[in-house]
């Protein structure tokens, strides 16, 4: 599936697997906090744009992604400015943008069924404690499917409405619209029965 | 009376009508076609649902693109599923609530409640929670609540797909003794074999227009 | 999800899941350069608790979090993907499940006497308190802001999460009278 | 063969099946009644989605209290709206959905889902997401993705009432083909007047029992 954030394409990012890009994210985000050094931290900031680069999707909606991050990091350096040591600042700053830019880097070289199926093998080791992995998948591929089926409700109970002459209405439209779409939780959860699916 | 005046539309570029001029002065008018032809959206048209991208749509000389508001007053529109268009938990709250939101005075709307509901027997429902009745009883309920706005033309998108054969011969005979000029759209042959006029819609154009002994047949044979 | 979560609390915790990510089509609105938006999908959690209760309401937005952190673009802005978990508004997405846990419990607890008021005090506590324990602090500390300060800057979220709060109110009294769900489920 | 011996079934108190005594040993087998008349839950009690309250049913031997899951094997079911029984948001995913249920391995998931896609020749959907289908597609996949896990015996459960004539058509065609002993509620007529039995249910109980030339006329005068 390619919906999400996921960009495809086949950079050496996009070939690494789902388990080894999160792995990765989880140890730097360690290594950063534990070394409160202001060479590594200036020095990731350009290595973890270079990865961001290498995934290969579109420099313009790359650039739109770190709008919102940018302002935040230039307010804390300004406080910290203001108020604490640039050292402080330039290591804040470093860390949270390395993190930002990587963390971007995974969702945008990574399918969302590919983490589904990472978060149920990372789940497995929960089963003792009564979590079933295979359920999680289940509701991931419930939920993804029911986002279309809640459009679509949508737009023939706001045309409907329409129709009757009630202008927009968040009451008018939101209780037809739980009521019809927990009707067809019900029915679907027959089905999934029906379809030999085991509890 | 219904005029059409060189009406085309367009989804996202797609043409899904086209060209087409139409007055209608019949007071029961059918409309069949395949899956996607443009019958719903033909519908549409005639309470400003759809303003076209090009054409007039006339209802009764007022212009759906110019005066929504009065259109929507004189058009009534019963849809294909009712819980669509059922709002209120009850009945009785359901019908009021087209009423309030046209600021009818309080002691009116029961009185206008009560005709409405009086009119196909469905008094005893008047409290009853409207997501436990049948099928029929929340199609009735859905044409009653339309009804009740005092409309002067009604409008039917596939009103009796969803129910079964009694309940889809009391909202046949409820539609037969409407007073109202009405449009029916609909893959029941037989619901529109007694109108005075049958249109069918093939790619956005109107492919035969004339008397139900005439069109259905040729419809029919369409299908195969 | 644990063993006594049938077939058909996960297709519920699947539909409020997606109705989370429907209710982000009412776009958010970003004050000045506050870092973190006005958004409805609060109202989703506040639903979520009152209309499926606390396990199945909790499940299902800690479900829409994961579909977050999946790389689905379901927050405020087209927002998602594991990069929202290091920003400022992660303390309050993060709170969300728990919010709609206690509004749950909360509602559970008093479904003999549940009306269009207590919803409205239910969602308040879950839904408004419970979200800005959580959410401040973490704003504060990401932010380098005081925790006086970003409380005080918190304070513009509190209309909108009282409307919100009245509307899930509204809808929750008028679905329990329709639709009686929770009993069903006991 | 399906039989049914002495069943009852009660919701919340209120009966809605009474005492049916049944053996079906038909390949084509029509059920026809009224809205609420009990059709639906006589269909639900054929793979153990409702368990009667008294009495037992027995699937080519296996009674459907005793043994669910080899129910659910023998008695695949396609429900009326596809929307609702397609749980993957894309076709292959949806078709192994029922196969990885049953363990079946990977390799041979694939056969066949291959398999069955060609046999309505909609092989050019496999990677399709669903919610882009028409609804004539959607049922052909729902029926896909039950006939994938080679079923005994297939239940309908008013399966064209969402569609268009054209699209109606096409499943019903399909459902014509099928090799599979079926049984069809529905309320299309038409769909069930060249079975070999149907049954009519009112008030719970079996009001008539024959050849569709027989049972079909009686129901339809009771209709009016
Ligand atoms: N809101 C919309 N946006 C985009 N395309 C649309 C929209 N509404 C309808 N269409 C498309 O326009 C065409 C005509 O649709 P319409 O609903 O009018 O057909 P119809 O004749 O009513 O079909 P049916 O028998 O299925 O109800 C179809 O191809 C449909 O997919
Ligand atoms: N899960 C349930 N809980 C309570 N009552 C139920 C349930 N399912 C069905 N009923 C009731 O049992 C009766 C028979 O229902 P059933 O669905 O079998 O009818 P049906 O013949 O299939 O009707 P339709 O033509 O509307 O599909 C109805 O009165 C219905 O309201
Ligand atoms: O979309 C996001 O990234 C998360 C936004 C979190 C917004 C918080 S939730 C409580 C408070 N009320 C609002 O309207 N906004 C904030
Ligand atoms: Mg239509
Ligand atoms: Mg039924």
């Amino acid at each position: 599936m390619t919906i999400g954030l996921y960009h495809p394409g086949t950079s050496p990012l996009h070939r690494a697997s789902a388990g080894a890009k999160v792995a990765g994210l989880l140890v730097v985000s360690l290594a950063l906090f534990v070394v409160p050094s202001i060479p590594v931290a200036l020095l990731s900031v350009p290595v973890a744009f270079a990865v961001y680069l290498s995934t290969g999707a579109p420099l313009r909606q790359l650039m739109a992604q770190l709008r919102g991050p940018a302002i935040l990091l230039g307010l804390v350096f300004v406080f910290h400015l203001a108020f604490g040591t640039i050292e402080d600042g330039v290591l804040a700053v470093g860390r949270f943008a390395t993190l930002i830019l990587l963390a971007s880097a995974v969702t945008l070289t990574t399918p969302v069924s590919e983490m589904a199926e990472l978060v149920e093998w990372l789940l497995r080791p929960l089963k003792p404690l009564g979590v079933n992995p295979e359920k999680v998948g289940l509701a991931i591929a419930l939920a993804i499917r029911f986002v279309p089926l809640i459009s679509e409700e949508f737009r023939h109970i706001r045309e409907a409405q329409a129709a009757r002459g009630l202008a927009a209405n968040p009451l008018a439209l939101i209780v037809p619209l739980v009521i019809r779409t927990l009707k067809s939780a019900d029915e679907l959860a027959d089905a999934i029965e029906a379809r030999g699916y085991e509890r | 009376m219904i005029v059409l005046e060189a009406v085309s539309h367009d989804f996202d570029g797609r043409p899904v009508l086209d060209g087409i001029d139409l007055a209608l002065p019949e007071r029961r008018i059918g409309v069949v076609g395949a899956n996607g032809s443009g019958k719903s959206t033909f519908a549409r048209l005639l309470n400003g649902l759809v303003v076209p991208r090009a054409g007039r749509v006339l209802v009764d000389g007022v212009d759906t693109r110019k005066d929504v508001k009065a259109i929507r007053r004189k058009v009534g529109f019963v849809f294909q599923n009712p819980d669509h268009q059922i709002v209120m938990p009850i009945v009785a709250e359901d019908l009021a609530f087209g009423l309030k939101a046209r600021k009818v005075p309080k002691d009116e709307i029961d009185a206008r409640i009560d005709a409405a509901l009086a009119r196909y027997q469905l008094d005893h429902l008047r409290e009853r929670p409207v997501h436990l009745l049948s099928g029929g009883e929340k199609q009735l309920v859905a044409l009653s609540a339309v009804l009740v706005t005092d409309p002067e033309i009604v409008v039917f998108d596939e009103p009796t797909t969803l129910l079964d054969l009694r309940n889809r011969n009391r909202v046949a005979a409820a539609i037969d003794a409407l007073p109202h000029p009405t449009l029916v759209v609909s893959h029941d042959l037989d619901l529109i074999s007694g109108f005075e006029r049958v249109l069918m819609i093939e790619d956005g154009r109107i492919a035969a227009d004339g008397l139900p002994g005439e069109v259905l047949p040729f419809y029919r044979a369409r299908m195969q | 999800m644990s063993k006594d979560v049938s077939t058909r609390d996960i297709v519920y915790i699947a539909l409020f899941a997606a109705l989370m990510a429907a209710i982000n089509l009412v776009p958010a609105i970003q004050v000045g350069f506050l870092p973190v938006p006005i958004t409805a999908q609060t109202l989703g959690v506040m639903l979520a608790g009152s209309l499926i209760g606390a396990k199945r309401g909790g499940l299902a937005i800690l479900l829409f979090v994961l579909l977050v952190a999946l790389g689905l673009p379901l927050l405020s802005g087209g927002a998602g993907g594991l990069s929202v978990f290091f920003g400022p508004t992660a303390g309050f997405i993060l709170s969300w499940p728990i919010a709609a846990f206690v509004t749950g419990w909360l509602t559970e607890l008093n479904w003999r006497r549940m009306n269009a008021v207590w919803f409205f005090v239910f969602s308040v506590i879950g839904g408004v308190v419970v979200v800005y324990l959580i959410g401040i602090p973490w704003l504060a500390m990401v932010a380098k802001l005081s925790l006086w300060d970003a409380t005080k800057g918190s304070m513009i979220f509190v209309p909108g999460d009282l409307i919100k709060a009245a509307v899930a109110a509204v809808i929750a009294e008028t679905v329990r009278r329709s639709y009686p769900l929770m009993q069903a489920a006991r």
